[in-house]
This record gives C-alpha cells, structure tokens and sequence, in this order.
C-alpha cells in the first residue's frame, strides 16, 4: 500500500505493509518499523528503524509518542504529535483497499467573507471599502470572551463592503467585511 | 456560615467549591443555561438557574442571584473575580439582603474602584503614587487646560480613564501634540466600556515592571501582605504568565513594597484578600501605586504555593469573622518559587482568537510540584459567551529554575484535543532567553510579538512531519480494513470532525 | 547522565519519567506483553519490550534489563520500588556492564537486606535494636535450642524469617508452648517465599508504631535525613495510609530518630535513598531499629510534601556525582503536613479482594494541595499480574486538620469507574476518632477490622437508595425511547458491562 | 410510566412523567423534579422537591449529584452516587415502551465453585471436604498481585470437594474448592 501524503504544502510517499499487529511503513524511503495501540483515543506509536543486516547487534533506538488524530469533515486529518498539530491530507491510496470520503476541500476562490467567529462587538474597523488588504491583514477587531481578536483576511484582495460599524454588537456568523 | 453561594462559574467556582468542602461548608453553584452541565454545577452541593447565556442575563444579574440566595439559605456569597466581583451594588444588595458578602464593604470597593480615588488613599497612606493629576478630568475639562496639566507632569505621559481596567480607556502620549487625539480616544473608549469618561494623567514610567502585593485583612483592623508576584509578561495588558517572588525584588524591597501595601488596605479598613499593583521603575528601587483589586485574583494559587496559605479558605474565615492567625513575617518569607501558566482557550497563531468548542479528549498534568486548578474536562465545551480560560496550570519548585522545568515537562504532558490552546505559546515563552534570565518589562512581549510578525509558536519540524505522514498513512490503512471498519460503528461523531478513535483499532490491541 | 533506563511500570516509572523530563534526562521505559499500551510506555522517550506478563518472564529480569540498557545506551538504571529494587544481583549487574544503578553498591543492599546482619550494623551505629537472639538461626539450629534463647529474651516475642519483608515468615509467640509451632510456620513461609528457611527471635514490642526516617547519602559521606513518616495504619502489614510529621514524635524525639537512622546509613556508606525503619514503643520515647529498605518507598512524595526536596531527582543527582547541598537542620523542620492513600484496585467490600481490568472512566481530583502520583489512566486495564495499586493520593495541609479535610475532599472528588477501589476504605478510615486523635498502633487496624466482620465501609443510605432508584428508572426511560436508542449505536461495548453512556443522553443536552 | 425497581432486596415502585428535558419522578409516593445532562458518560443529576402550593416561596433545594451508571449483561444497573456503589435492578416497565434485555439473573441455586479471580499462588485452604461453611465463610487464601486474598463462599453449605493443595500456583478461574 502506497499513499501520498500532503504536509505544508509538501508531499510525502508512504508504503506501508502491514505485519500482523505491527507494520513496516517507509516516509521517502526512510523505512521504519511501526507498532500502534489505542488507549481512550489516543495513540501510542512506537517507531524504530530497520536493523542494519552487516550490524545486527547495532542500537535501534524504540522512539515511544503520543499521538492524537482528528479528522475533519473534509477528510483533513489534524495530528497531535510531540505537542505540535499538523495537518495531513492522504491524496489516494493505491492499494486495494478504497479510502473513503476522500474530497480536497473546496478551492480558495470567490469573495472572502469575514465573519465574527462569536458573539461580540466591534471595537475598531481597520479597513473601509476600495482598501487593498494584504493575505492575513487585519481588518476587524471584535471583543469577544473576554479578549479583543483581529480578525484578518485569509488572501490579499480588496474591501468590498464594510458591513458593520465600529460599537456594534455582533452575533456569531455575522458578516463584517467582504473582499474580493 | 453554612452555605456559600458562589456567584461565579469555571475554575474559579471549582476552586471556591473546593475550599468549601474542605471547610464542611454547603456549596451552591448557579449557572446560565449554557452551564447546565459545567463542571461547577456538577461539583457543587446544589445548583440553580439563573437566566440566559450572556453574562448580563445571568452572572451580572444581581437581583436574581440575590434571589437565589436568600431561597437556598446561603449566609454567604463568593463573587470570584471577574463578573460582580468588583461591583459595590452587589456587595450592598448582599448586605441588604443579609447575606455575608465574601468581600470588603460596598464603600470600599467603590472608593478603591476609582483610579483616582485610590490614588488619594494611597497617597495618604503614604505610599507613592506615579506623578499625575490630583483628582478626575470630568467630560467637561477643556483639553486646553488639559495640556496645562499635562505640561507640569511632563512627557511622555498617560491618559487613563479614571474607571478603567485592563488597558481600556488608557493612551500613551509621546509629544503635546498627540494629547488631544489620545484624550478623545480615551473617553470615547472609557464611556463606552464603563459608562464613564473622566480620565487623569499620570507620567509615564518607561520599562516598568508590573509587581503586585496579595494581602488579606481580617475586621479587626489586622493586614497581613504576603511576598510579590511578577506579573511583567502580559499581552495586550492581560497577564499570561505569573511568578512569585519576583527575581527583580530584593528582601529590602520587599519590605518596603509589603509595607506599603498593608498600609494602604490598613487606611480603608480593607477586610477580605485583595491585591495592590504596583509599578517597579527599572531602577529597581522606586515604585509606585497602580491600583487596587479588591477581589480574589485569578493568580492567587502561585502565592499559595510559596506561602502554604489557603487564601479562599482565608476569605471564608475572615467573612465568618475569625481573626487573622498569620505571621507577617513569614507570609513576606518565600518558600521556594511558582510560577502560572494560564491555559486558554485560544489559537496563539491565529493572533490568539478565541478557540471555544468540545473538549474531545483532555489530560491534565500532574507530579511533583505541579497544580492544575481546572474548571473544564473531557466532552465538555467551552461556552463562546465567557472567558476563555480552562485552568491554570502552576509549577512550584525550590528554585525558579526547578519551577520553571517542571512547568515545561508539565505543558508538554497537557493534552487537549478539540479546540486549541495557549500552550504553545506558553512552551515557546518558557524558552526565551528573557524569561529564562527575568529580564522583561510589562512592554516586552507585545514587543516581541510585533517582532515575530505571527511566526508559528511551535513550528513542527521534519521529524514530526514524518511521523504524522506515518499517522496518516496508518490511520488510513485501518481505517479502510474490513475488520476495522465494522467496529468503527462505535466511534461517537464530534461536532464537526470525528475521532480515528479506539474502536477502529481495538483489533490491534496487545 | 543522560538517558535513564527505569526497570519498572506503573505510578512509579511514571514518577522517574518526569523526574527525567525535568532534568532533561531521556527516559527508557521497558514493558511486558500487557503493559504495550501502558502510561509509563507512553510517556517515555523511548519503550522496549522484555516479554511476557508474569514477572519473572519480564520485569525480574535481570539479563533482558541489561541487554536492553546496553543496547538502548542507558548510563543509569532506575530500579523503582519492588521487582529488582533490592536484588544485590540486579546492582551488580549494572555495575558489571558499566551502568550506574540508581541505588547503593550490591554490598550494602546484600548486608541490610539481611535481618541479622542490618541488626548488627545498627548495633554497631549505636542504634537501639529489639532485644533478640544475634546471629541466624539456621535450619538445623534445634528448637531445644532455640526455646533457650527464648527464655532470656522473654516472652511473648517474635518469630522472624532473617530474609523476610512485608509481613512474610513473622509469627506472633505470646507463651513457651507456642514456640515450635511458630518456628515450624516461619521456616516453611520463608523457605517458600525467600528460599531461606533462617530465623531470629526479637522481644515483641506491644502496641507499637511503624515511624520510619527517609534519607539520602552522597558519594562522599553525607547523609542527610528527613523529618519522620509515620506508617503504623496497616492492613495486614501493608501500610495503607501514611502521614509525616508523626503525631507522636516530639522534636526532641525527631533529633534523636533521625540522627540514628544517618548513623547507620552513614557506617555502610550509604548512597542513594534509603529508608530505616523504626518501632516506637507506646511510652512515645523508646524506638528500636526493625530494617532498612535499600530503595525508594512508595511513600516518598509525603516527604517531598513537607520537604520541598525532590527525592527522585536528588537520587539521580546523587549517581551523577554531585555532593549533597541540603542543609540537614531544615530537612527535619516539617513544613505542614502530608497524608498518602495508596489508591489501590481492590473491592474492601470483599475482603480487599484485588480487582483488576478495564478502567471505563476516572477523574482524579486537583486543587490546592493535592498531589495525585498515578500510572494508569481512563481506557486503561490495570493487569492481574502486577501490584494493584493504580495511583498514590497526596494531601498537603499547613496542619494535619487542614490536610485530612483536603484529603477527604481528593477522595470525594476521585470517580473509578469499571473496577473497585480502596477509596470507601480510605474515606471510612479518615473518619475514625482514632485517625482524628492518631491514636493508633500497628496492630489497631487488623483489631478494627476483625472486629467490623466485613460490615461495608461506605453503606448506601436511603437517601442514595432513592437517588440510585430515580436513575435506574430514567435510565430505562431513556433507554426505551426511540430518539435514544438510534444514537445508542454509539455506545461502546465494555468487556462485560456496558456504559449507560452520553450517546443515549445527547438529546438531553441542553 | 412506573418501574419497580430492586434495591438491597427492597422494591421501590418509581413514577416517570417527561417534560420535554425534565421529569417528574415519584419514588414510593415521594415526588421530585429530575434534570439529567449526561458529559463524557457520567450523569449530572440535579433533584428538587415539588413546590409547595400553599406556600410558593418556600425553599425548594435543588441538590446536585453526579452519577454513573453501568449495566451489566444481566441488566443489573450499578449507581455510583455519592462514592457508595447501589445495585439496582429495574423488575419490568408496565408504561409504552418496552424494556430490551430484561431478563432477571440466574437464581442462586446448585453447587458453588470457588474460583481463582487472577492468577496466583494457594496460601492457605482454611476448609476440607465435609465442612459445613457459613455464607461469607473464607475457604481458600490465594496470593495474586501482591497480596494475601481469602476467597469465600457466597452461600452456607457443605465443601463437596476441595481441589487444591497449599502451594500449588493457580491459573485465573481454576475451580479451587465446591460447596454444596
């Protein structure tokens, strides 16, 4: 079974066979053997490299992580590994077992419309419409449990419309700016 | 007292229920319809509805919590902090209601609630006071005579709403000719935050450091301070990380801050925990009154740890009116060093956004040295109507050195699946040459920050590329074996994302 | 040092695991077939598999160990408590490959793990020991001659396996006619257990406490001890709830204690942490020396509690070399008090009866002076091959009062789900006037308990009755309801119960 | 609906009447309001008596406790409340709905076996063939995990057949004595 996995933009091939309770999986030809067991929705992955057959007696140091997997409605899996989260998306599997529910997620086209993520209010408005705006510029900040968040653009583009003004009281997915 | 209801929800409720029940104390939890199921409703003796999920149908409403009160039979209610912790009409309402309210008198609040006012006493009190005007610029001070004021005081200068709190209503003047811009700002901001838009100025004391002394006062007159708290490192005027003793403050200074604190509390009969902020110049040696908090604050376990004082406990017998059995000279006596990481609810890099939802999975550290004071746990949600804070994590150790390792491993043992958190952040901060050497003023992290330009906090390096390419791949291949696919039926759907969870993998179980 | 191979399982590698983190020590974890999934192993930096379930094809030994801190690159060994803990042949054995084993030489271990021979050194030392036969008293040694050995020690006395611990290959003898028979018992339990059938006789100290010194010895002679655990609360002479300060030990005493425990430790040159044992006689001033643990002791963290001194970190400092730092005067100053309950899977409803498997849900309790040392976590199975004991409950208090009302509090708060606790042990046990008063030697407990004739230690009242009633009903209610069961799909099969779970209640979230 | 439901050999006849995300339950004639939200498996309950009409204002407590329920495969139900463990079981549904899996357990009846619960080792066989034992009587003490645990007969009755010898090592579920 052979999968490529997208990482940052990155693309990994991972061949993985599978031994009973254990694998052998191999990242770009970095081949290591892999136990997996699951306690209460997390793993414990144990990884080593494969022994050297001219040095059999070589160190094989066992690595021991801890390792949690959400996965998205998009198919998008976040992992939890060493305290970072990286998100992974398998592009096929070739093997013969089918993936299910494999869909990339919708393309980032069209109007970006920034929504007040919770209920809150409007503290200042950095943009006005015709403005051109940066990718992760900020545009609005709302005040919102207690804290004052930036909200940014996704993409660079320009302001279209600036729906609210600042004072307002906002409820979660409101609308508040629109770029194109 | 028999029953203390506490008018409060999340960690802080836990807390006070906790020390309760220590006491053999009855608790009562309230809760807004959100909170049917918080963790403080779950914990407490009895528990009532209060109303809707905003603040202002619930926890701010004070006649239905007094109402509450008095049904149940409480003779006393915790505020917390945050909330009506530092409203005086509270504090009264439980007065008038004869209810023991775990605070100081409506009058003190009021008075220590003013800038200004508190300014006054603390002068009095003589303790020292940043330069500044003398008494509040009403709505109808021209800014002409303003800029008099402001010429005597000399800039740089501040502008500060006179009800202000947690940098609102607040403005740095570099030059004369920025005071007119930051003065509108500061009043439009203060009226609308407080209601209120009198403001006064205050010289500005560059570099400084953000040291805070814990007291409590008991109703015989008696105060009792207890060693400094470091509260430098904040973002955007809210405290991210505390640590006590402070390693900028010597014992002599400490004497002198601990004085003078207790003499403020003293001059206002203050009665109940509270803490008196000061600003330490960089010369480490001159520092002057801030303000006072007249409540419990959220930092308290870090002073508890070095001291062996149960503050909340404290609160309770004081309120029930025994005297203070404290030795003022041991409670200014650090034992060893704490530091607090305050988990938060939140994405440190998308510009610390708020991260409410379910809590899928959830451990918390503990060990040697390490306090979790949580207010959440796993399959909970956190509400998007509150403060974001789950819990906060506090590493004591014999020296901040030890602390701050155990508050390392203890982050790195903190799993929390489902929303994101502060604790990257809290990882990267612990390994910054300034923090690791003390050397931070109240500006230096936004400074920092603006430097980083929203850089990742933990960046994942090859390797854990690698083994979430490993994790993907596995979870894929199980996922999509027959023998796996059946026992997936088990797996609980989340709210927008699902679990690769036990079930799936049940087969491979040793 | 920089990689530590820890030759044990459950709380207490997970203890030296974070000891490691917070010294930035890689840690090494090893693991039985049914410890693949266990917390220790998935803490670790590393985990290697030393085969099958039962001890002895695992955890004892001793040449699988070795190989594997060889291969792995281990500079330490970190034995726990139990298992290789005090095997002379497992400190040799490091020694031999060049391996630092976190424990004195082989030499010292052998020495005090011999009754007879600890007695001597103790002896020697000028510590007080039970009057008693001096030497071995070997298998062929007749009972003529033994009953006149007994005649000048006087009765009654005691029968005790020279390779005895834990209770094992002890008898009780009130009168001469008894002799034979307990001499008969002790041999044969101690052939059994030890394969050693030698015997000594020691007078039988009535009504006597278990107060026991923790110490530590550098490489150069320094030992420092500790102020007093008092362990007389036993079951079967298993401890099961500790404290320190004891109530009975005066500072006067304490001086004299502790400075006989560093005697000893001193005149074997004593390295690493260790633990003299003492018995104090009912007058509350005569103590005799009873053995030595040549090892770290479960109850270690009430020390730390009331020390501020991180045992397990100082024994890995101690094995690198470094000179003991503490100053001796203040590790005897209790700061507070500290309570431990060994959290241990076993029905006391039954006999104490170990009940072992799958651990559906736990909560451990946090909050202001609470420790909780565990190695197991929800999801988990605590294996039947292994000490039961899941988790060490920690209480700190500035007072014994203040710390039994904390610990009373953990043990409400602690939920176990999926397999019977101590806890309603631990929670009748804190409510006895003879745990308030500490009135209590090491016999009072078995008397208690025998007396009780297994009457439950947390009956369920009428109140919990009908509670226990209306949530048996509204399950069945909610069960039935066509809306509940489609999401009870998602209810998880347990081994041999099923979770009356969230699924089925996810309408009733509000 | 009405349940009757077995506690400690006591029945209690238990009223059930839903009101949308509440109930009113009435055990043997004592009526209370019932809210139950249920996190991570564990219940939150909250419970409070009926108002009194004479008197409206009066204080109606409304007590919480958190609950957690196991059933076993009999259908026994066993309630943590208040650290105390309650065996429950409810004896059969007369409302609309029909209760699955409602069988009672078997009957108390035919021969004892005393079986090891784990592996260990035969410390002590405190009775021989012929013995009358009392209920609750210990009959073998068997070492495993560490401790000393003295297994005992269930019912009164007459040790048929002892099957094991002190010192033998015992696997989990050997059949160590009968009692008839």
């Amino acid at each position: 079974m052979i999968y490529d996995v997208d990482i940052n933009g990155r693309t990994r091939r991972v061949a993985v066979t599978r031994h009973g309770q254990s694998f052998e999986v191999s990242v770009d030809g970095h081949a290591q053997a892999a136990s997996v067991s699951v306690v209460n929705g997390v793993w414990s992955l144990l990884l080593s490299d494969r022994p050297d057959a001219g040095n059999p007696d070589a160190h094989i140091p066992q690595r021991s992580y801890e390792v949690a997997v959400v996965e998205a409605a998009s198919g998008e899996l976040t992992v939890h590994v060493n305290g970072r989260l990286v998100s992974a998306t398998v592009a096929g599997a070739r093997g013969s077992w089918a993936r299910r529910g494999h869909e990339a997620g919708a393309s980032a086209k069209g109007p970006q419309k920034i929504v007040a993520p919770m209920p809150g209010k409007v503290i200042k408005v950095l943009v006005k419409a015709g403005d051109t705006v940066a990718a992760k510029q900020g545009v609005v900040v709302v005040e919102a449990m207690k804290m004052e968040n930036e909200l940014r653009a996704a993409r660079a583009g320009t302001v279209k419309e600036v729906k609210v003004a600042e004072g307002a009281t906002v409820e979660a997915g409101s609308v508040l700016v629109i770029v194109e | 007292m028999k029953k203390i209801l506490i008018a409060n929800r999340g960690e802080i409720a836990v807390r006070v229920i906790r020390a309760c029940r220590d006491m053999g104390i009855t608790s009562v939890a309230v809760y807004s319809e959100c909170d049917r199921v918080a963790r403080h409703v779950r914990m407490a003796d009895e528990a009532y509805p209060i109303g809707g999920n905003p603040p202002g149908e619930s926890y701010l409403r004070i006649d239905t919590i007094i109402d509450v009160a008095r049904k149940c039979g409480a003779d006393g209610v915790h505020p917390g902090y945050g909330f009506l912790s530092e409203n005086e009409d509270f504090s009264a309402a439980c007065r008038d209601a004869g209810i023991k309210f775990l605070g100081p008198s409506p009058e003190v609040i009021e008075r220590m609630g003013s800038k200004t006012a508190a300014r006054e006493v603390a002068m009095k009190a003589g303790a020292p006071v940043v330069p500044g005007t003398e008494g509040a610029l009403a709505a109808d001070v021209p800014d002409a005579a303003i800029a008099k004021l402001a010429e005597s005081i000399g800039y740089p200068l501040m502008v500060k709403a006179v009800a202000g709190g947690g940098g609102k209503g607040m403005r740095v003047v570099m030059s004369p000719d920025e005071l007119s811009g930051a003065i509108r700002g500061a009043r439009s901001e203060a009226a609308a935050s407080f209601g209120d838009s009198a403001i006064f100025l205050e010289r500005r004391i560059g570099r400084a450091r953000h040291i805070e002394v814990q007291l409590l006062g008991d109703q015989y007159g008696t105060v009792v301070p207890f060693v400094e708290r470091e509260c430098s490192l904040q973002r955007r005027h809210q405290k991210v990380i505390e640590e006590t003793p402070s390693s900028k403050v010597s014992p002599e200074l400490r004497v002198r801050m601990t004085s003078a604190a207790a003499n403020i509390a003293r001059s206002v009969g203050y009665t109940g925990a509270g803490t008196i902020e000061f600003l330490l110049d960089e010369d480490g040696e001159s520092f002057y009154f801030l303000e006072m908090n007249t409540r419990l604050q959220v930092e308290h376990p870090i002073t508890e740890m070095v001291s062996g004082v149960d503050l909340v406990q404290w609160q309770i017998r004081i309120a029930r009116g025994e005297k203070l059995t404290l030795d003022p000279a041991l409670t200014i006596q650090p034992n060893g060093h704490a530091i607090e990481c305050r988990i938060i609810a939140e994405d440190p890099d998308a510009g610390f956004m708020p991260s409410p939802g379910h809590i899928s999975a959830l451990r918390v550290p503990t060990g040697p040295g390490i306090r979790d004071d949580g207010g959440t746990e796993p399959g909970a949600t956190v509400p998007i109507y509150y403060d974001p804070m789950i819990s906060k994590l506090v590493a004591w150790g014999q020296t901040r050195e030890q602390a701050t390792a155990r508050m390392r491993r203890a982050l790195s043992e903190y799993e929390v699946v489902g929303i994101k958190t502060s604790i990257p952040f809290h990882r990267w901060m612990l390994d910054q040459p300034e923090f690791e050497s003390a050397q931070f003023d109240t500006t230096y992290l936004d400074r920092l920050l603006k430097e980083r330009q929203g850089a990742p906090f933990m960046p994942a390096g090859d390797a854990d590329e690698e083994i979430a390419a490993i994790v993907a791949a596995l979870s894929t291949v199980i996922q999509g074996s027959p023998r796996s696919s059946e026992a997936a039926s088990g797996v609980r759907p989340a709210r927008t994302s699902r679990w690769v969870s036990q079930a799936r993998f049940e087969g491979l179980r040793s």
